[in-house]
């Protein structure tokens, strides 16, 4: 089980560190989809089957396919990527990685002292979920619908402006 | 009753002038005309139905008059209007300058008239507010109140650089307003802590028991608004500005009663309110004022605008306020209220006669007077007359003032006195100054303008003849304010006894709270 | 223990994670990547809730997954909008080249 | 008849009332008539008074008439009300008679001016103030007078105020003297809190039970007034504003700056003698100060050109005599030059006026000559001025005055060798100087034409006035020629006795003597000297050292220029540069901060999201890093 766990979280890191660092769009994107899959995984390790589904079906399914329509609806060529290039030079990433150095740093500190204790992992099932979202998390459920509504139109608006009858389709 | 139609008068006349502005531009003239003539008689006969009774000095109780309605129960706040002689003085004060400055303005304002008289009776109705006001509440509401309608006189009848100028005076006013607002909030959750009775009463907060510290901060809250008020160098930098720009009837009014409001606000409040902290604060307020008529002085020696150069006198004059304020003795307190009085009428007459020439040359510029005693003798001779006024020749109601003033600093402080007494030269140089600069010497522009109408004469007669008659018959204006005086300086030793005793009162008070 | 170790570890993971979209966000001046790092930290963020819910054995960690996740949604429809009329206004993709409320 | 007494000041005031109100609207003749008749009817009135005063001078030595409460605050009680006594009936006479004289002569000096009824309201208003002034009963009253006269003053110099020179010599006038007076007032209030009151007598009274000899309180006190009677009486130090005062019209020099005003020093003193005498430091102070005035002033005096600026300096001088009295306590000696020298002083200054006049405005000695012929009634008269100015030896009223003080300042307690020394060189100057005037002005060939001779109005005064500068040394001679006290006899009821040491007056006629010499040696060199052999006196000026006295003497010591460079320049440059109000920096300072402030921050929105997002960043990496480690 825990070589199953490293295993994917190494791909997670090791496809994300692609992501950020590709100049293709595209590659970055199915690099984020790899990425998202092999975290999907260690959602069924820890016992959630119900979001390792969601991760997978919303995330890499609908977002991310949203992210491909947009990228192929801009059209970029190949010379898009070697402008990219360009735009990647290492005195413009090297204050940012100092920065997330710093923060991954402290992160490991804190998790390093004191962080969690033992707990029991057991399979927290889709029903269970269901159930504290439709009870005890109905707010917070109808808060999200607002947000997604408010998501609809915003992007609706947005997209409506530049050509009529070109809708940018979303929703996961 | 009629102390509340003082007010109501002519904040009533202020809204009928508006409308009838809407009509015709020349009827708001004359309802603010009748308005400030029924103004002055109302306080003149109060003064008259009380003058016996306030010589004597056989008065029940500190006022002569009193009016007490509730407003906000809730809070303690009332509306409580008082008048004692002090009082008495300033209102008859505020009714005279009040018509004069309305004579003044006759043909001054020509657009919006109505708008402009709605302005300046508000003014006064915030001003006579404030001096009848003994409900700290209530006070600063009036006080307030007469800060909006002088912005929009500034701002919308001034001369050149009027914006500039109207902001400058908001935001000083304004700044010193809130720091007394803090002050009064202060002094009130002080008094209810200590009595259980939550007020804004004048006579409730006399003699509230508080450590030195809390007193000394919340004094220095109530000195900065009326120090900006009055104005203390160097809080003073809006008056020049304020007053170059403003229309003639705003200088008069805002040199005549603006800043003796702050004058009134140190002896009504800083120095009773706060008898021991004002103690202490006394000698760093003296150096002040010594400071404020030197610098005054010299300072409006300097400048080249007639009306800047008036402006900066004022300065100088309410520097002797202020040195006769904080020595607080019967002498140099009387002679306060005798330099209150007699600023007024000199330097608002000043401002008449400047906005007068003003309206003849259209500049205000000195370099450009000159000669203009020739054609204007009648104007030449008022202004000659009011600059000996306010340097100090005895004879004129201003030199009582500052004589007693500066005896009664000598009483105190004989080097406050010596020093101040010097800033008598620099007055004579600065009034001489403006004589020779607009009306003697050539006349290089060849001016030749109309003299004092009979509506400016009448008005300048009329201060001359009051200057004349304070300088050799001030009895009157002593046996006035006298029994509100003493009253006040008792008060404060009243107070010295009781925070004597209440401070250890107090302090078993406060311990009882802290073990329940 | 290994469960602990794994709860342990999934927070590191998280950890990384997140430092990298950081890196990402501050980094790269194309605002397809920015916005795809974006998705890297909300992805990281849901990572922590839903090891937290395992280890106390609640839903409430997944439903906060699901939270963040409508909120990624409505994110990226709304982001992506943005950049197309972006792209159409400014005709080019940098982040950067978007200063005009330099104030 | 006393009970009248308040008419004497009332008349002149009501004058000045009628003119200033209707001056426009009144025709010469009317305005002449109210501005002579007040103080004429005045005059009458203080004569009647002093005929009922002197008459009854055996029951009362003094008379007071309280008119009103001026006001009463917390123990201070200064009333309006007039004391009348020996001293201030001299003063009384002298300032309506010699004043009645005044005006008349102007009446006709003055017809072409335009500002005739100004002038005459002005005139009104001194001579009203001046009575004030004398008749005070207490100081308060005493200082309304003697601000008034200070004011009138200003005003009739600056009468022709077109010149901004006359208005310039006006202000400096007024300031100088209000220096001294604000000295005054703080001795006022030295005064009234140490001894409780301002009424004269009675604080004399006081002040002798009250303060030792030599205290400090009594020397502060007599200090402070004195300082106000150097600015009034334009002595060292305050004295630079005398000679610039003659911008003023003739009348005016010889009414204010010649008979009147300017003496108002030597009176506060006489009349708070006893201060004087309870501060011995001050009083020798007194006498020193007169003494250096009078050779100064007499040695400028010397080498001026106007003819004006002589009598002024003069005028400087013979006040200078009347302090050295004052300083050695010959107190009625000091009050006699005072008289004399406002008869004689007073027609120098109309017989330089009718000069002038005559002359189409020419006030430069050099320019005139040989007038003797052309004008001989003001020659004459003249002259008679210039003899008892100089003191001419046994006829002219100036020189029983000064023998009286040259006597004290040897003969008395308090004088010595220097004093009279100073005195003696003083009065050799003085006819030096006046007979330089005389000469310059009357001898000579004439160097210009008579453009219009005096009328009757101007004559008579002169007249009136050359008379009484004989007579009126007649009034009091001394022990060894005559001894009549009929001068000292009626001062003494109000000031003491004059004492000198016992012996002094055997030596009394061998001084005499001596000071009658000095006095015709001066004559006689300037008789050399400006008239036998002018150019004696030309290589004289005209070697380095000449012209070097000469300019400094004509200056004025330089008084002048240490006040305009150490005092004036300061003052004026410091207001000038200071015209925009340092102290707004305070709130333009605000004002700068947090517009700085502003443009600071905004540069932080570069517009650029990456920027923003680094901040966001930073920030929670400094919040964690705060909760983590601290």
């Amino acid at each position: 089980m825990s070589a199953v766990f490293y295993l994917s979280a190494f791909v997670a890191v090791a496809a994300t560190v692609m992501v950020i660092t590709r100049v293709n769009a595209v590659h970055a994107l199915l690099y984020f989809i790899v990425s998202l899959l092999s975290i999907a995984l260690i959602f069924f390790l820890l016992g959630a089957p119900f979001v390792a589904a969601l991760e997978v079906i919303i995330y890499a399914g609908a977002i991310m396919v949203l992210f491909v329509f947009v990228i192929m609806l801009l059209n970029i060529g190949s010379e898009a990527a070697e402008k990219e290039k360009q735009l990647l030079s290492p005195q413009l990433w090297a204050g940012p990685a100092l920065l997330s150095a710093v923060l991954l740093g402290e992160f490991i500190y804190v998790l390093g002292h004191g962080g969690a204790r033992a707990g029991g992992i057991g399979i927290v099932g889709p029903r269970v979920v269901g159930i504290s979202l439709l009870t005890k998390y109905v707010i917070g459920l109808e808060l999200a619908s607002m947000l997604l509504l408010a998501g609809l139109v915003g992007a609706y608006h947005l997209g409506r402006r530049q050509e009529a009858g070109r809708e940018s389709g979303e929703r996961s | 009753m009629i102390l509340l139609w003082l007010i109501i008068l002519p904040l009533a006349g202020g809204v009928v002038s508006w409308c009838a502005g809407r009509l015709r531009t020349a009827w708001p003239r004359w309802v603010s005309l009748i308005t400030s003539l029924l103004m002055s008689w109302v306080s003149i006969n109060i003064w008259m139905q009380h003058y016996s009774s306030l010589r004597e000095m056989d008065l029940n109780g500190p006022w002569i008059l009193e009016v007490r309605l509730d407003w906000i129960p809730q809070i303690g706040a009332g509306f409580h209007l008082a008048a004692d002689g002090l009082s008495l003085i300033l209102v008859l004060l505020t009714a005279f300058l009040g018509l004069a400055a309305v004579i003044s303005s006759w043909t001054e304002i020509r657009e919006k008239t109505g708008f402009f008289h709605l302005n300046l009776q508000w003014i006064l109705a915030g001003i006579i507010g404030v001096f009848l006001s003994m409900d700290l509440f209530l006070f600063y509401f009036f006080w307030e109140l007469m800060l909006v309608p002088m912005y929009f006189l500034i701002a919308l009848w001034g001369h050149e650089n009027r914006e500039y100028a109207s902001f400058k005076f908001f935001i000083f006013t304004q700044a010193g307003g809130l720091l007394m607002l803090i002050a009064i909030l202060g002094l009130y959750f002080v008094h209810g802590r200590a009595t259980g009775s939550y007020s804004f009463d004048y006579m409730e907060l006399l003699g509230t028991p508080m450590t030195a510290g809390t007193g000394f901060w919340l004094m220095l809250g109530f000195f900065a608004a009326f120090a900006v008020k009055l104005p203390v160098v160097p809080f003073h930098n809006w008056l020049p500005d304020a007053h170059t720009e403003a229309p003639t009837a705003g200088s008069v009014i805002l040199a005549g009663l603006l800043l003796k409001t702050g004058a009134y606000g140190l002896i009504r409040f800083v120095v009773p309110l706060f008898p021991h902290a004002a103690m202490e604060f006394a000698p760093a307020a003296m150096i002040m004022g010594i400071v404020g008529i030197l610098y005054g002085a010299v300072t409006a020696f300097g400048q080249t605008d007639l009306k800047r150069l008036v402006a900066y006198t004022s300065v100088s004059h309410m520097g002797f306020v202020l040195l006769g304020v904080f020595v607080w003795n019967e002498i140099a307190l009387q002679g306060v209220v005798m330099q209150i009085v007699c600023h007024g009428l000199a330097t608002g007459a000043l401002f008449i006669i400047v906005g007068a020439l003003q309206e003849r040359i259209h500049t205000r510029d000195m370099s450009l007077m000159g000669g203009l005693w020739g054609s204007a003798p009648r104007m030449a001779g008022a202004a000659l007359f009011f600059a000996l006024a306010s340097l100090g020749l005895p004879g004129l109601g201003n030199f009582v003032g500052e004589f007693l003033v500066l005896l009664g600093a000598y009483k105190t402080n004989i080097a406050a006195a010596s020093v101040a007494a010097t800033g008598t030269i620099a007055a004579t140089i600065y009034s001489l100054w403006i004589v020779q600069r607009a009306f003697h010497g050539p006349n290089a522009q060849n001016w030749s303008i109309p003299d004092l109408s009979f509506r400016e004469t009448v008005v300048l007669a009329a201060m001359i003849a009051s200057l004349v008659w304070l300088g050799l018959f001030p009895q009157p204006v002593f046996d006035t304010s006298r029994q509100a005086l003493k009253n006040m300086t008792v008060m404060g030793v009243q107070t010295t006894e009781s925070v004597r005793l209440d401070a250890g009162e107090g302090r078993t008070n406060s311990d009882g709270g802290d073990t329940q | 223990m290994t469960q602990d170790i794994y709860l342990n570890h999934g927070l590191i993971l998280a950890s990384v994670l997140f430092a990298l979209g950081l890196f990402g966000v501050l980094a790269r001046r194309n605002i397809i990547f920015v916005l795809l790092s974006i998705e890297v930290m909300l992805n990281a963020a849901g990572l922590v809730f839903v090891v937290a819910g395992a280890k106390w054995g609640q839903a409430d960690g997944q439903v906060m997954f699901i939270f963040i996740l409508a909120m990624a949604a409505a994110e990226v429809s709304v982001g992506l909008a943005l950049m197309l009329r972006m792209y159409h206004i400014l005709k080019t993709l940098d982040a950067d080249a978007a200063g005009r409320m330099k104030g | 008849m006393l009970e009248l007494l308040w008419l004497i000041p009332a008349l002149p005031f009501a004058g000045f009332l009628v003119l200033a109100i209707a001056g426009r609207i009144l025709s010469r003749g009317g305005i002449a008539a109210v501005g002579v008749g007040s103080v004429g009817l005045s005059c009458i009135a203080a004569f009647a008074a002093a005929a009922e005063f002197i008459g009854q001078a055996e029951s009362g030595h003094f008379y007071v008439q309280r008119l009103w409460a001026w006001l009463s605050v917390g123990g201070f009680t200064p009333e309006i009300s007039l004391y009348l006594d020996a001293l201030s009936l001299v003063m009384m006479l002298v300032v309506t008679f010699v004043g009645f004289l005044i005006h008349l002569y102007s009446s006709e000096f003055m017809l072409e001016d335009e500002g005739y009824g100004r002038f005459f309201a002005y005139m009104n208003l001194f001579v009203g103030s001046m009575l004030a002034l004398v008749l005070a009963d207490n100081l308060l009253l005493l200082y309304l007078g003697w601000e008034g006269v200070g004011l009138c003053s200003y005003l009739l110099i600056g009468f022709w105020y077109k010149d901004p020179a006359n208005g310039r010599a006006a202000i400096k006038a007024f300031v100088v003297t209000r220096v001294g007076d604000t000295a005054m007032i703080i001795g006022l209030f030295l005064l009234f809190m140490n001894l409780g009151t301002l009424q004269m007598q009675e604080l004399m009274r006081l002040a002798a039970e009250r303060w030792a000899v030599g205290s400090g309180l009594a020397v502060a006190a007599a200090a402070l007034l004195l300082v106000g009677a150097l600015g009034k009486s334009a002595q060292l130090p305050l004295q630079t504003w005398l000679p610039d005062a003659m911008a003023g019209p003739s009348p005016v020099s010889a009414l204010i700056h010649a008979a009147t005003m300017v003496t108002a020093g030597v009176y506060l003193i006489a009349r708070t003698h006893l201060l004087f005498t309870l501060a011995p430091a001050v009083q020798a102070a007194v006498a020193i100060i007169g003494a250096l005035t009078l050779l100064l002033a007499g040695c400028s005096a010397l080498t001026q050109k106007d003819i004006k600026r002589v009598l002024a300096y003069s005028t400087i001088s013979q006040i200078g005599y009347m302090f050295l009295a004052l300083g050695v306590g010959a107190w009625s000696a000091a009050i006699f030059h005072l008289m004399t020298h406002a008869f004689f002083k007073a027609l120098l200054f109309l017989g330089a006026g009718i000069v002038i006049v005559s002359l189409d405005d020419e006030h430069d000695m050099f320019k005139m000559g040989g007038l003797r012929s052309q004008l001989p009634a003001v020659f004459w008269t003249f002259l008679i001025g210039a003899c008892s100015l100089s003191a001419l030896p046994f006829i002219t009223a100036g020189f029983y005055s000064k023998d009286i003080i040259l006597f004290y300042s040897l003969a008395s307690p308090l004088g010595n060798r220097l004093l009279w020394t100073a005195g003696v060189l003083g009065a050799f100057i003085t006819s030096l100087y006046t007979f330089r005037m005389v000469f310059m002005t009357f001898f000579g060939e004439a160097k210009s034409h008579v453009h219009r001779g005096p009328g009757m109005r101007m004559t008579v005064p002169v007249v009136i006035l050359a008379a009484l500068s004989i007579v009126a040394g007649f009034v009091e001679l001394p022990h060894s020629l005559g001894n009549i006290r009929m001068f000292s006899t009626l001062i003494n009821k109000a000031l003491p006795a004059m004492a000198f040491r016992a012996g002094a007056s055997e030596a009394e006629t061998t001084l005499m003597a001596f000071a009658a010499i000095v006095s015709l040696l001066g004559i006689f060199l300037a008789y050399i000297l400006f008239y036998e052999k002018p150019r004696y006196a030309d290589s004289l000026a005209n070697i380095l050292p000449g012209r070097l006295i000469k300019r400094f003497w004509s200056s004025g010591w330089g008084f002048d220029w240490l006040y305009e460079t150490f005092l004036v320049r300061p003052f004026v440059w410091f207001a000038r540069t200071n015209r925009d109000d340092f102290t707004d920096l305070i709130y333009l300072g605000m004002i700068w901060t947090s517009r700085g402030l502003n443009n600071m921050l905004s540069l932080s929105q570069s517009g650029k999201v990456r920027m923003y997002a680094t901040g966001i960043a930073l920030g929670a990496v400094l919040v964690i890093a705060i909760a983590v480690f601290l």
